[in-house]
């Protein structure tokens, strides 16, 4: 695939409200350094995150998308975070299936203790979307910028 | 048409030293909607907040954008500022461009670009919030205290006393707990049956007070104010209401080889039983594993000599179901198992014992009426090894990684007890720390070592072997002389280490509570909050949330009965309306929703709708109860039609997000 | 068969136990079967028919037929059986309203094989022995029955009836496909293969909605794509990223509940294998979260609205095979 | 304090001598105690002050009879047998050459040895 030059890459991260998103905070707290490609929409929990919206964030421009929740067995609401486990699992899958790159989509488990997970997770997310390049096979043309 | 008011912090230089402040503000400036958009030294000052008040009312302001820190530290700040100029306050988004932003970018010209973008995004929800209204739920005027041990019935007096009803559930026959087992109580040397059975007198005869006692909560349903617990009442096959406590049954009782649970089987008691003189309550209960009436049906002696008529063979688990506004766990602790510890002997040789056990055999309601001798050949013994932290401070899968707080104390207090009564007995502790901060804690260590000459010895035992003669061989090392050592004992001691009940887990569960790897109850704060749970209306007492001695239970039980108090006094608790909520009209009524929330908030009901060809047609549809559901939103993706919502974070407010990002 | 289920067809409803009949008719071809409702003998008597050509899963017409007075009585296939415990299941079919009565199932016939055949102005099929006797205007022809069996039939999963109030023939059990052939094989291509392939198939999609239309799991009230407010409502594929969404959406609003029918790869005119998306999703949760036929009972937990707390992370379809 | 020394063990005993709590359970349930002039525990505390070479020259290294029954009992899993064990080489090394070869063992087989005490030999005298 044909890598733009410094190609900078839309990156959506849905943020549980009670672990990752406070996550999140800290590591802003701390100074910790991620790229500013990331994006945080807060969702009360991870198990809000409908596939529409993933499909919709590459419909409009995103390179990436990843949800970040409490650890299983932390979440706030007891089970929500084992739902989102299953349904983006098996969304990922799909996505995979129809041959859309794996390294476009992650969920990861950030506490609201681990902001240097989160920093590291971001830096690392952001750096795997680079190297993949623009979204081009999940994209809307009339979306495209030019 | 929207009117939004975006309103840009400084944050000093948290934010304008990173951030182009102005550049943002002119920016959101031209976004949809936007009418005014201003920065500001200090947005939450008083006069920031002034600022945002004033554009509201001047600008007649349908929304506000705070481009600030995060939400969860002043979101509530700008929601009660919008809410004071006649805004709802769910109208108010805030855009987080300083721990997401500003603060980890170092660029200005791309964090301020970023910043926009959050900015942007924030309008962009802020479009399509709608006014929002909290619920009102009433809370419920009594209180359920989970275990009767010393917590539990600390709390339950605290909060009768403060004039609500309090209903405790204690899983064993009475209440009392781990503490009508102790013998005297460090470091004041008093009888532990002497403090703590006025208190089971005075928590049984309080009319505010229901002791459910031999009971476990089955299920909790609900939420803060408004708990449903179902408590099953396991049959004790003895009619509580009539039985007297007169005891004639336990005497009569043919079976009395039944190991007695209250003496840690030193002892044996009968099948049917009153585990001690002073339970509460004073009732019998038939222990079915071991009743022959029960178990073959040929005996009938307890329900021949009862006069009262109080014995019941065939009565079952019953249930009650019963609300309350709060409740508080207080599931106390247990020691460990030992039979991992080979090494010690604890499962070979009966005079190795555990210190909860040598409590039970120096107590005068114990086995031997409160005459130290050796369960094996009943003498007295004459030298006794004392061993530390067997299973505390572990980092191997057979103990735990926690120093179990109360040993080094009780041991102290055991060595003193048996030099003070038997003064020829040589006593040996073996420690790895002696831990005593407490009031008078280390002052009583001292006596043990000054007054009555324990010997304490800086070391571990590393084997314990019986020997033929009765004797005992404890092979230790003495670190300090740098010696290994060989005693030659009569009867071993074991501070095992403690862990909670076996029953808190699957109750954490219920009560959607979180825990710790050791199965200890997580506090909300570990300094700030320490006896509330991290869900609303669940307090934590006594040594659920940690090891702890009675001083410091007492203490924590008052505190929890103290937060369950202020929150019993309210009449009613504010919920937070970003709620689910279904639309009728595009609901299948699949059932979806229901099985995946946590908190059994969603009901179905028969709608009677009205069709296009004037004919009505009766379709089941969701319900969501405002007030139980917690806005999780896992229903709003398990839902397939799309009918299910949640405000607040809706749909298209999280798509209008995404959209403003990726624009 | 026929004769016997317009016998019983005639008794149940004679005697008052059913108001309607669910079952097919003849259109305009011999071969071109729709499902009916009829409510007379006499209907029944000219119309009804069961054939080699009567694939179309009833179970979904039941939604509407139990919103309405009285009962009806359903002749329901194997593989309709497991579509029929799933609506009810999900509150969507009253039990109550409907009698049960199983039927044989297929293999069914794929008049598309026929005319790929170069066969056309068929005037009627019939099956002698496993070769197919086909009269047309330009006279007789013949092929051999199992190579115009319908693909869904070819990957039969079960010959088991898992409802019936009665049974009309022999109950059959379920059978070891070879249903997730394909997926493997797709599975095991690369992921620009797998990414080729799907465009090539997807980019055919006309969006005629009729794989949704006659998929037994989609009932809803009013679709996502119908719905102007659900923000991803679409009438036409104007981008090949509508034509994914659909179908991606499609298929993971279904999963967990598509009992694998094959109706959707059946009524699509433009024979794209859509039935590969959702056996994707089956074999995954096999896989996964354990062996999970969606329909075989009515009360079990579906996988998606369940968890256990050891399931697996993500992460596994990051690490499988082929990129 | 030799720094490359202490490196060394700790590297080739896969041992943290930073877990110790010093309770002395391991010297407590040596059965070679007597024998040596350092034991279990403060095998682990010098190695943790690095001071290496006393150990090397003392006998408590041949001493051990590898038993393990330190290992299996510490309560924080710091397993001092493995740092007996890495001292030992560390010695052995330094003095180069094996005390023990492969093919001397035929000649030393008796009846009544048990198979454990070849192994022990092989991990003492060998490189």
């Amino acid at each position: 695939m044909q890598v733009k030059e410094n190609f900078e890459p839309v990156i959506v991260a849905f943020c549980c409200n009670w672990c990752s998103y406070a996550g999140a905070d800290l590591s802003g707290t701390n100074r910790l350094n991620y790229p500013t490609n990331v994006k945080i929409i807060r969702v009360p929990c991870s198990c809000r995150v409908n596939p529409m919206f993933i499909l919709r964030a590459f419909q409009k421009g995103a390179d990436g998308v990843i949800i970040c929740g409490c650890h299983p067995g932390d979440c706030h609401y007891t089970s929500g975070n084992y739902f989102t486990r299953r349904r983006i699992t098996l969304l990922y899958s799909m996505l995979d299936f129809l041959g859309i790159e794996r390294n476009r989509t992650r969920l990861e488990w950030v506490s609201a203790a681990e902001g240097a997970k989160f920093a590291a997770t971001m830096q690392q997310f952001t750096e795997d979307v680079k190297a993949l390049g623009p979204n081009r096979r999940l994209e809307d043309l009339r979306c495209r910028k030019q | 048409m929207q009117r939004i008011g975006v309103f840009v912090c400084h944050c000093g230089t948290n934010i304008a030293a990173t951030v182009d402040v102005k550049a943002v503000a002119e920016a959101l400036g031209h976004e949809p909607g936007v009418v005014i958009s201003q920065d500001y030294q200090y947005m939450c000052s008083e006069s920031g907040q002034e600022l945002v008040k004033n554009a509201i009312k001047e600008q007649k302001l349908t929304g506000v954008v705070i481009c600030s820190c995060s939400p969860r530290m002043h979101e509530n700040t700008f929601r009660k500022a919008a809410a004071s100029a006649g805004l709802n306050p769910y109208l108010v988004e805030i855009a987080n461009i300083r721990e997401q932003c500003s603060w980890i970018h170092k660029d200005i010209a791309t964090a301020t670009e970023k910043a926009i973008i959050l900015g942007r995004t924030a309008v962009a929800k802020v479009h399509l919030n709608t006014p929002l209204n909290s619920m009102e739920s009433p809370v419920v005027k009594r209180a359920l205290v989970i275990g009767g041990g010393i917590a539990g019935i600390q709390t339950a007096l605290d909060i009768a006393e403060a004039g609500f009803d309090v209903d405790i559930v204690e899983k064993q026959p009475t209440i009392g707990g781990k503490m009508a087992q102790i013998d005297k109580t460090f470091p004041t040397l008093d009888c532990a049956a002497c403090i703590l059975t006025p208190k089971m007198v005075e928590a049984s005869q309080n009319e505010r007070i229901t002791i459910h006692s031999f009971s476990e909560v089955a299920d909790v349903k609900g939420f803060v104010g408004n708990f449903t617990v179902k408590i099953k009442k396991k049959a004790r096959f003895v009619d509580e209401t009539k039985c007297t406590g007169c005891g004639l049954c336990t005497e009569k009782c043919p079976m009395k080889k039944v190991p007695n649970e209250f003496n840690m089987g030193l002892d044996n008691r009968s099948a049917i039983y009153i585990p001690f003189a002073q339970a509460v309550p004073k009732v019998a209960t038939i222990d079915p594993n071991y009743c022959m009436m029960l178990k073959t049906g040929k005996c009938g002696v307890c329900s021949k000599v009862c006069s009262a008529g109080a014995i019941d063979y065939k009565q079952q688990d019953t249930f009650i179901e019963q609300q309350y506004g709060a409740i508080v766990v207080a599931t106390g602790f247990n020691p460990i198992n030992l039979d991992k510890y080979d090494e010690f002997a604890y499962n070979q040789c009966p005079d190795v014992v555990t210190s909860l056990e040598l409590e039970r055999l120096m107590n005068a309601a114990g086995p031997n009426g409160g005459t130290l001798l050796r369960p094996s050949d009943k003498t007295h013994p004459h030298t006794i090894v004392f061993v530390q932290c067997v299973g505390s401070r572990c980092d191997d899968e057979k103990g735990k990684p926690y120093c179990s707080k109360i040993c080094c104390m009780y041991t102290a207090k055991h060595a003193m007890l048996i030099r003070e009564k038997y003064p020829d007995t040589e006593v040996y502790v073996f420690y790895i720390d002696v831990r005593t901060p407490g009031k008078n804690f280390d002052e009583f260590y001292r006596r043990a070592v000054e007054q009555y000459n324990v010997h304490y010895i800086k070391g571990m035992v590393g084997k314990v072997t019986p020997k033929s003669d009765g004797k005992i061989d404890v092979q230790a090392s003495d670190l300090l002389a740098n010696e290994q050592l060989h005693i030659n004992a009569d009867m071993v001691v074991l501070a095992a280490a403690i862990e909670p009940d076996k029953t808190a887990r699957p109750l954490a569960t219920m009560l959607t509570t979180q825990m710790d790897t050791n199965d200890f109850f997580t506090e909300a704060h570990p300094k700030l909050r320490p006896v509330e749970s991290a869900t609303a209306g669940i307090f934590l007492s006594g040594a659920c949330q940690g090891p702890k001695d009675i001083p410091e239970t007492v203490a924590q039980a008052s505190a929890a009965a103290a937060k369950a108090i202020g929150l019993l006094c309210k009449n009613s608790i504010t919920c937070n309306p970003c709620v689910a909520h279904s639309d009728e009209l595009m609901c299948n009524g699949c059932s979806s929703c229901e099985k995946v929330c946590p908190y059994g908030a969603i009901t179905y009901i028969d709608k009677e709708f009205r069709m296009p060809d004037r004919t009505t047609k009766v379709r089941r549809v969701a319900s969501v109860n405002p007030a139980v559901c917690q806005g999780c939103g896992a229903c709003t993706v398990a839902c397939p039609s799309g009918a299910m919502d949640l405000s607040g974070f809706s749909n298209s407010q999280i798509m209008a997000e995404v959209d403003a990002i990726c624009k | 068969m026929q004769e016997a289920m317009i016998k019983r067809a005639k008794e149940l409803l004679a005697d008052g136990s059913v108001d309607r009949v669910i079952g097919w008719k003849r259109g305009e071809f011999t071969y071109d079967i729709t499902p009916a409702v009829f409510t007379s003998a006499e209907e029944i008597d000219s119309d009804f028919v069961c054939d080699d050509f009567t694939a179309a899963n009833v179970s979904k017409y039941l939604v509407k037929e139990t919103q309405k007075e009285g009962k009806v009585l359903a002749f329901l296939k194997p593989c309709d059986t497991y579509s029929f415990n799933q609506l009810v299941k999900e509150h969507r079919i009253d039990r109550e309203k409907v009698y049960v009565i199983g039927i044989e199932g297929g293999p069914k016939l794929d008049i598309e094989k026929i005319k790929a055949k170069g066969i056309t102005g068929i005037l009627s099929v019939k099956n002698e022995d496993y070769t197919l006797r086909i009269e047309t205007i330009y006279g007789t022809q013949t092929m051999p029955f199992y190579e115009a069996v319908l693909d869904k039939c070819a990957s039969c999963k079960s010959k088991k009836h898992v409802v019936f109030d009665e049974l009309i023939g022999e109950d059959g059990d379920v059978l070891d496909s070879n249903r997730f052939e394909m997926v493997e094989k797709l599975e095991n291509m690369t992921s620009q293969e797998r990414f080729d392939f799907w465009r090539d198939q997807l980019s055919k999609c006309i969006r005629c909605n009729a794989c949704r239309n006659v998929c037994p799991a989609c009932t809803c009230e009013n679709c996502v794509f119908d719905n102007p407010k659900s923000g991803i409502d679409n009438k036409a594929p104007a981008d090949s990223f509508e034509e994914n969404m659909f179908h991606i959406i499609r298929a993971f609003h279904v999963a967990g509940r598509c009992t694998d029918c094959g109706e959707c790869s059946r009524v699509c005119p433009q024979h794209i294998p859509l039935h590969l998306l959702n056996r994707k999703f089956i074999k995954d949760i096999n896989e996964l979260y354990g062996e999970y036929q969606a329909g075989a009972d009515t009360t079990s937990r579906a996988p998606l609205t369940d968890y256990t707390k050891d399931d697996c992370e993500p992460s596994v379809v990051h690490e499988r095979g082929v990129e | 304090m030799n720094k490359n020394l202490k490196e060394q063990v700790l590297r080739s005993s896969g041992v943290n001598v930073l877990k110790c709590m010093r309770c002395g359970k391991c010297s407590a349930t040596c059965p070679s105690y007597d024998e040596m002039e350092y034991h279990p525990h403060q095998f682990v505390y010098m190695v943790e002050k690095g001071d290496i070479e006393t150990l090397m020259k003392s006998e408590s290294i041949y001493k051990c009879l590898t038993c393990f029954a330190c290992v299996e009992r510490c309560p924080r899993g710091v397993e001092p047998a493995k740092v007996v064990e890495a001292v030992r080489l560390a010695a052995v090394r330094q003095q180069g050459g094996n005390h023990l070869e492969p093919t001397d063992i035929p000649a030393l087989l008796d009846e009544d040895l048990p198979q454990q005490a070849i192994v022990t030999a092989m991990r003492k005298y060998a490189k």
